[in-house]
């Protein structure tokens, strides 16, 4: 208990350190590890101090009298400090990172302020999981939302990047509204802002109330998270932001949206497990599955590294959202059991989510720090100049695939079996309907293959597409080591899914706890029969037997040959260059095709002649195709616009007239003089 | 009270209300200002008359103040102004209403004025009972007039009709016990006059015109 | 607390500007000038702190029998007063400097700006400390007319409209506020009071007593008459053009002072119709005026071109959210409509000045064509930031929490609809206001300019406002917060739950 | 005891899988052959020529890198593992334990992720169009491969294939009209999975027919052997699950010598006989443009909701 409480305080000191050592480094040499040093020692106590709190005690602590009206109350349990962890282990990766990746920030005399607002920001994220109470948890969000704000627009001389925090800021703070009111909701229940108060009393709520302060907190941290459709501003944040940054943005921030929902559903809105609430789950399911097709069909076809991955973000969040709906829906029926299976594969999926996701933005920042450029079709062919920072976005791409042996797979085998496990649903509606539900969902594992495959073949496969990156370089060791970090967590959590189980299972207080690394995820029937199992490190070493055994095979029957180096087959019709390549766009362009309903994708080919009579001999050919965001078009644009036409008419009665400025005031004296003698108050 | 005096009241609260009316209907600086030179001096007497009846000394100084102050000083810095700019634009422009629609208005604003004072118990006192709507009355037609006005001169002749009307209404309600807000709002008054003369001739200067149309660079459309 | 040193106080209080006034008409050298108005604003300063601390330990003290009554409540309007008018000056003491050596003003104007300042100063500091009603809207009506001679002080064209129109509509919303007084005063006379009827403590005692529809007009024609004061809407369309042609030390007193001294005589009255008709009438009235101003000012920032006009437009809003506090009532409301008084007062000058020294160096207010100050003037964009955030109510800046507490007492005086809109038009200024703080301040300036920040003294006083604005964020002193309760249970009728 | 014998038999049945693997493909040959009155060359065919690619040396693109070289094994690998798990003439079996039906999907997952990778690391045109259209058809196949998972699962009371075959055999076809939709479904994603016709022809290397044999056509020697090997192994292991699951004769649930032969037997000419029939059923069609494949997995998809419907209601 106490000395969680001094670790906790010892985190802080040295984020805020930190912080200021930050600022007073003034662009000096020593500036990085100034900054970066102390967050890494931060994120390790973090670490520990989570890891404490889930084996050990809740830390709950108060700081009166800062305020009026409010107190600083710190309060972690098991949850708050599970997604603690995740902070911890990620930004100790990205510190690490960071140290070679922020050299150029160095050189353009930016990096002190920059380390002022990375460790806030980090802090600021560890607070909003620490929070106790709604004023200060609003504080700390916005101050996330800040901070992660100016580092979106760190490079603020380019003005998309300015645009693009521009929408960031202004959706999160759209999204903060509506938290403020399912806050302001429990507050006229209970009379304060204190969560122990929402938490004692929420059971007792009018249902009605519930349902709003459900709502209202889904669409304030939906917005956050990325839920279609409030996810627009990732698309465009992530991108702009430093890729350290956007690593930290979309393996753990969107999280704190996830965060919020958790707490809203279990512990404000006093969920009851009775099938009135089983709505909050279908919404949370649809939501969902929508946000996981439509985020991975926009990331099929992205061309710009970067924003791939923040709509494959949108599409994880969906996952993630999915499975909590399922939990929802579960235990509102009573199935406690299977609500924990949906619980524990959507916040397994979260973690997981948090690890690949840093490790490949990290990829991406390393591409870009090495060759400038975020766009695919420019890139191609770094395998081989940068073979470590390949090998573990290899890994990444993979485990985001879902693909076995690595972590992806288990949470998604977890939460299709959540989905399978739906038949037990006493509502035949609901039971086919969610079944339904696994269509969209299965689809976008699908895609997600598809998405990474082109994503990694175009930036590290073939020949590249540009020649300006010829003569790369492989990043810096330690920006290696930051992502081999979480590339070894993905592995581990791939093939020992016990741990991230059982540290939930702590974290959560779920009921049934694994006992040995290597006894098999077990599902059962209602009988004795098992309904499916999963033991992921038996299935690693089948993997690599089989794979000596393979080898050893081979080697017996086929003998030694030899490998003899060739062009590529190109039909015999001279080099291939890298024009004759695949490019990015073909590659997804059946796709394209088979989903053009959702993309608008519009192409325009204009060819010149060398004889414009005669269409046989073409001299040059352009093709050119795009895709349309339709939620901008046909959501936000309409939404805007009308609201800027109301306001522009309000804001018309400033018209210069004197006398029609007296004529207000008249008209207002009178016009109250008659509602005074009308009203009887 | 003998009926004398209350017809006294009556009869001096309408002429006083005709000489704002004759404020309302003329045109043309000059004929402004003397319409307002002949309502403030109604209204000295009224003042006097108001004193007399309610037997209290200081009505008597507000009253000598009155008459010199708005019949004399007010209208002579006035003159002075706009002799000291020679432009020609001392006659209004047509205001924004016709003379019979703006003389329809302020009969509706009087009657409003009548309604208001009717939700206010008097305890019976006359003078109130009289003077209180005219006082609004007055003021509320001074309001009208600068918002139907185009020129900055009349502007600032309805700026004195409305401050007659709160001279009136003060007095008639606090029988001019707080003397020294009296003086204070004469003071204000006074210097708001100085003030805005001062602006009519920059404004001169710069625009080399009243016309108030003309101060229209500050806007929002 | 003795009658004797109560009213040395008071007369020290108020001879301070009164006498730097006059010392500054005599040698009229600008340096000399300069050090005494910055001498006696710091003067009074100091004594305001005493008597701040002096009204924490006794809650009240009066002065010359009665006509002079500082409560809790006088000595929050005091605060902002002292504070703003002190950086006011020191700020003048650069930016005027600098009009000075382009040319744009010359001795003469020197000599009357800082007399104006100091007389300006001294009609708003008797605003709150007066307890005669009548005599609060004499000095009110006086600032009226020392603002517009500082605003006319060169006369550009606009700034002679500006005056104009901010000359003609105070004076008649006023001409309204007076009407008001003399009603309270004819209710207080009728319902049989004595000598002191005019001043405030004695119709909140027999308040009771007071006739209720008189009550209910005469407090219609105050609301209306101070509200135009007060940039309520529809009354506040004066408001723009004079803050934005002002100088802008004169901006940040008329914005950031100005209006909360008309705003303090409407919450004086407000209080006593509460004695007369309990608190629900007025509330009603103040929400309206509220919602409409923050609605108003909501739809006219966006299309600002001129970055004072946008500045004034969210002063606008910021009076509209204080009376919208007062209108809900209740604890959290009433404090934090006090709490929001106080933080504009902070947050506000802090904007106006970073964006005076903005336009100085981009020669320029309008916004289109002013571009990257975080790189041209690294300190003031950051303050420039920090201001334009706080006046958003973003947190960790004080402005946060006093609008956190308004919106909630919406909802625990049950005004969901109210609160609802308001909180949607307070996400559309957030988004409107700082798309344009936004882009002046990072991008690329238009055209290549040498990184300056215009001096240590046009930083000094935006530190300091800074400064506070961060710390109100999260800290408030103790001392303040009994203030700031003491001053709420006083509006609340005495009775403070 | 018992269960170590398990593992043995579970390892033999894979063992028999891999060793069956190029048969079925000589058989389907050899009956494509005969219905286009050709002789064709013997069933067995397939074996030799993977003996001799063993044996010859590689040419390797210049272009590519270690992961064009790894895909080979990684293919192997991932579908050898899979095959554990395939009941084949032993309804149970331990590694039922260890993994599942989806893990199988999980397995060809991987192996098709990193042929799509080789595909495109040679720079090759023609590996750019196969892994083109690979993630197409793949991607569209998920959904419908899942929900016939799902409407088996769910009669069959779990994903793991021990419990459905035991199930399965235990219980006849009749009662289950939902297994037949699934059925359907499962028949086309096997098409597909495969790159039969309609949605691939092996037969051919026309860019226009390509889909599997564009990715690997950089392969050779030792490679092409062990990625030809890796498909037919697949390719049986498709078969034996449609097999078992919908018709699970025959398949022995103790363990003596005589069921399990009579298992293994039966096993054999089941899946010769799916075998000669798709490759008539291929015969019989032509290739459809790549564009209308959809709307068979369209075809597939619905069956399989219908049937899970069928199953709910």
């Amino acid at each position: 208990m106490i000395e969680n409480l001094i670790l906790f305080q010892i985190v802080v000191s040295l984020f805020l350190g930190g912080a200021i050592l930050g600022l007073i480094s003034r662009n000096s040499r020593f500036a990085r590890p100034m900054i970066f040093i102390p967050s890494m020692i931060g994120s390790i106590f973090t670490i520990i101090f989570s890891v404490d709190v889930i084996m050990a005690k809740p830390l709950s602590w108060i700081i009166p009298n800062m305020l009026p009206f409010f107190n600083l109350e710190i309060f972690v349990d098991g949850i708050s400090a599970f997604f603690m962890l995740m902070i911890g282990i990620v930004s100790f990766a990205v510190s690490l990172y960071s140290l070679g990746y922020s050299k150029e920030y160095e050189t353009k005399k930016r990096i002190s302020f920059f380390g002022f607002l990375f460790n806030t920001f980090i802090l600021s994220m560890i607070l909003v999981a620490g929070t106790n109470n709604g004023f200060f948890f609003l504080m700390f969000w916005e101050l996330m939302s800040l901070t992660s704000f100016f580092l979106v627009i760190y490079d603020h001389d380019k003005e998309e990047n300015v645009k693009s925090g521009m929408t960031y800021l202004v959706m999160t703070h759209f999204g903060t509204a509506f938290i403020f009111i399912s806050f302001l909701l429990g507050y006229l229940q209970t009379g304060s802002f204190s969560f122990d108060s929402f938490r004692t009393s929420s059971p007792s709520f009018p249902h009605l109330i519930k349902d709003l302060i459900f709502v209202s907190a889904f669409v304030g941290f939906g917005t956050k998270a990325g839920i279609v459709p409030l996810h627009t501003w990732l698309p465009k944040a992530h991108p702009s932001a430093p890729s350290n940054v956007s690593a930290l943005m979309s393996a753990v921030m969107i999280k704190m949206g996830i965060y919020g929902i958790i707490r809203t559903v279990f512990d404000f809105a006093g969920f009851g497990a009775s099938p009135d609430y089983s709505w909050w789950g279908i919404l949370m399911v649809i939501a969902g599955s929508a946000s996981a097709l439509i985020g991975i069909l926009y990331a099929v076809v992205e061309r710009d590294i970067k924003r791939t991955l923040a709509f494959s973000s949108i599409e994880n969040i969906g996952i993630i959202i999915l499975g909590l709906g399922l939990s929802i829906v579960f235990a509102s029926y009573h199935l406690h059991a299977l609500s924990i299976l949906a619980l524990v594969a959507s916040m397994y999926h979260a973690i997981n989510h948090a690890f690949f996701k840093g490790l490949l933005f990290m990829g991406a920042g390393s591409v870009v720090y090495a060759t400038h450029t975020k766009d695919i079709e420019k890139l191609g062919g770094l395998v081989k100049q940068m073979p470590w920072t390949s090998m573990l976005f290899l890994i990444g791409a993979v485990s985001i695939a879902g693909l076995p042996p690595f972590n992806g797979f288990v949470s998604e085998w977890l939460g299709l079996q959540a989905i399978l496990s739906s038949s037990q649903i006493p509502s035949t509606i609901l039971q086919i309907s969610i079944a339904f539900a696994s269509l969209p969902f299965a689809l976008t594992i699908g895609l997600a293959a598809a998405t990474f495959v082109r994503l990694f073949a175009m930036t590290f496969l073939s020949k590249t597409r540009s020649m300006h990156i010829l003569h790369i370089r492989e990043v810096p060791r330690n920006m290696i080591a930051g992502m081999a970090i979480l590339a070894s967590v993905c592995i581990l959590f791939g093939i020992v899914p016990f741990l991230g189980i059982s540290l939930l299972s702590t974290a959560f207080h779920l009921t049934s706890q694994p006992t040995s690394p290597f006894d098999a995820i077990t599902l059962k029937n209602n009988g004795t029969t098992s309904f499916a199992n999963l033991s992921m490190p038996v299935v690693a070493i089948m993997l690599s037997a089989v794979a000596l055994a393979v080898f050893g095979f081979i080697r017996v029957i086929g003998g030694k040959t030899t490998k003899t180096i060739y062009g590529t087959w190109d039909c015999g019709f001279g080099k291939l260059t890298e024009r004759m390549e695949y490019t990015a766009t073909s590659l997804s362009q059946p796709i394209r095709v088979v989903f053009k309903s959702l993309f608008k994708s519009h192409n325009e080919i204009n060819t010149e002649f060398f004889v414009q009579t005669n269409p046989y001999l073409v001299k040059t050919m352009k093709f050119n195709s795009t895709t349309k965001n339709i939620f901008e078009e046909n959501l936000y644009t309409p939404i805007t616009s009308s609201t800027l036409f109301i306001l522009d008419k309000i804001r018309k009665i400033q018209t210069g007239k004197i006398n029609s400025y007296l004529l207000y005031i008249m008209l207002t004296i009178i016009l109250l003089l008659i509602f005074v003698r009308l009203s009887h108050v | 009270m003998e009926t004398i005096q209350l017809d006294v009241l009556k009869i001096s609260g309408a002429i006083l209300l005709i000489a704002t009316f004759g404020v309302i209907a003329r045109r043309g600086f000059m004929d402004w200002l003397n319409a307002y030179r002949l309502q403030s001096v109604v209204l000295a007497v009224v003042t006097t008359i108001i004193g007399y009846v309610t037997g209290i000394w200081e009505i008597y100084i507000a009253a000598a103040l009155t008459l010199v102050i708005k019949s004399l000083v007010i209208p002579k810095v006035l003159t002075h102004v706009t002799k000291s700019l020679e432009i020609e634009s001392k006659t209004d422009a047509n205001p924004y209403l016709s003379l019979r629609t703006s003389i329809i208005v302020s009969a509706f604003l009087v009657a409003m004025s009548y309604f208001l004072s009717q939700q206010i118990p008097f305890k019976s006192d006359p003078v109130v009972s009289v003077f209180l709507p005219v006082s609004m009355a007055q003021f509320f037609l001074g309001l009208f007039a600068l918002v139907n006005r185009r020129t900055a001169l009349s502007q600032v002749v309805g700026l004195l009709v409305i401050e007659n009307g709160l001279f009136l209404f003060t007095l008639v309600l606090t029988h001019g016990v707080s003397l020294i807000i009296e003086v204070g709002i004469f003071a204000d008054i006074l210097v708001g006059i100085v003030i805005s003369s001062i602006l009519l001739f920059r404004m001169s200067r710069t625009f080399d015109s009243l016309d108030v149309d003309k101060l229209e660079n500050l806007r929002d459309d | 607390m003795n009658s004797l040193s109560s009213n040395l106080i008071v007369v020290f209080l108020l001879l301070t500007p009164l006498v730097g006034g006059i010392l500054v008409t005599f040698f009229r050298k600008k340096r000399i000038i300069e050090i005494v108005t910055i001498s006696s604003a710091s003067l009074v300063l100091i004594q305001v702190f005493f008597i701040l601390s002096i009204i924490i330990n006794e809650k009240t003290l009066s002065a010359f029998g009665n006509a002079f009554y500082i409560d809790s409540f006088g000595a929050v309007i005091l605060l902002p007063i002292s504070i703003v008018g002190f950086v006011s000056v020191l700020y003048s003491k650069n930016y005027m400097g600098r009009q000075y050596h382009i040319g744009l003003v010359d001795d003469r104007h020197i000599v009357r700006y800082y007399q104006g300042l100091s007389i300006f100063l001294l009609s708003m500091l008797v605003v709150p400390i007066t307890n005669n009603l009548g005599v609060m809207w004499v000095t009110v009506e006086a600032t009226t007319l020392i603002s517009v001679l500082l605003i006319m002080l060169y006369f550009k064209e606009n700034a002679i409209e500006a005056a104009w129109k901010y000359l003609i509509i105070a004076t008649v919303g006023l001409s309204f506020a007076l009407i008001g007084t003399v009603f309270f005063y004819y209710a207080n006379i009728t319902a049989g009071s004595s000598e002191d009827a005019m001043n405030w403590t004695g119709m909140v005692h027999n308040s009771k007593l007071f006739d209720p529809s008189l009550v209910k007009i005469a407090f219609v024609f105050i609301l209306v008459g101070y509200g135009t004061k007060a940039g309520l809407a529809p009354m506040h369309t004066w408001l723009p053009d004079a803050h934005s042609e002002a100088p802008t030390p004169v901006s940040a007193l008329l914005s950031g002072v100005l209006l909360n001294c008309a705003l303090y005589g409407i919450i004086r009255f407000h209080i006593v119709s509460s004695g007369t008709l309990g608190p629900a009438f007025s509330n009603q009235l103040l929400i309206i005026l509220g919602v409409v101003s923050i609605g108003i000012a909501a739809a006219s920032i966006y299309f600002q071109k001129d970055m004072k006009r946008m500045l004034a437009y969210s002063s606008v809003e910021h009076m509209g959210i204080v009376s919208l506090g007062i209108g809900f009532g209740g604890l959290f409301g009433i404090y934090g409509a006090i709490l929001q008084i106080i933080n504009h007062a902070i947050a506000k000058p802090l904007m106006f000045f970073a964006s005076g020294t903005v336009s100085q160096k981009y020669e320029t207010k309008v916004m289109s064509k002013i571009k990257g100050i975080i790189q041209v003037m690294p300190i003031t964009g950051a303050l420039f930031l920090i201001g334009g955030f706080a006046l958003v109510g973003m947190p960790p800046f004080n402005i946060f929490l006093s609008e956190f507490l308004v919106l909630s007492s919406g909802f625990q005086s049950g005004q969901f609809l109210v609160t609802i809109i308001v909180i949607s038009f307070l996400v559309i200024t957030f988004a409107v206001f700082l798309r344009h703080l936004i882009k002046m301040t990072f991008g690329n300036p238009v055209t290549e300019m040498k990184k300056d920040d215009m001096g240590k003294l046009a930083i000094v006083p935006m530190a300091i406002l800074a400064s506070l604005v961060i710390i109100f964020g999260f800290y408030i002193p103790e001392q303040l917060q009994t203030l700031v309760h003491n001053a709420s249970s006083i509006i609340n009728g005495g009775s403070m739950t | 005891m018992s269960n170590s014998l398990e593992i043995v038999i579970g390892v033999i049945q894979v063992l028999v899988l891999m060793a069956l693997s190029p048969l079925m493909t000589g058989i389907m040959r050899k009956t494509k052959a005969r219905t286009q009155k050709r002789m064709g060359a013997s069933i067995f065919q397939p074996y030799y020529d993977m003996a001799k690619l063993m044996r010859k040396d590689e040419v390797v693109s210049d272009q590519s890198s270690w992961i064009f070289r790894c895909t080979p094994w990684v293919n192997f690998v991932a579908i050898g593992t899979a095959a554990f798990f395939i009941p084949v003439f032993l309804s149970h079996s331990p590694f039922g334990l260890v993994g599942d039906l989806l893990l199988i999907v999980g397995l060809f997952g991987l192996a098709r992720f990193f042929t799509m990778l080789a595909g495109l690391d040679t720079s090759s045109t023609f590996g750019g169009i196969g892994s083109s259209r690979e993630m197409m058809i793949s991607t569209l196949l998920e959904p419908a491969l899942f929900l016939a998972i799902f409407v088996v699962a769910l009669t069959y009371g779990g994903t793991n294939l021990s419990t459905i075959i035991e199930t399965a055999s235990n219980s006849s076809l009749l009662p289950h009209p939902q297994l037949i939709f699934a059925a359907i479904a499962m028949f086309v994603i096997i098409l597909g999975e495969t790159g039969r016709l309609p949605f691939g022809n092996h037969a051919t290397h026309l860019e226009l027919t390509m889909v599997h044999e564009a990715m690997v056509l950089e392969y050779s020697g030792k490679s092409l052997a062990l990625i030809e090997w890796s498909q037919s192994i697949k390719q049986i292991m498709l078969f034996a699950l449609i097999a078992n699951i919908f018709v699970p004769w025959g398949i022995s649930s103790s363990i003596s010598v005589s069921t399990l032969g009579f298992g293994l037997v039966t096993f054999i000419i089941k899946i010769s006989a799916f075998a000669v029939f798709v490759a008539f059923l291929e015969s019989s069609i032509a290739k459809w443009r790549l564009f209308r494949v959809p709307d068979l997995i369209a075809v597939a998809i619905a069956s399989s909701l219908v049937g899970l419907v069928l199953y709910y209601l």
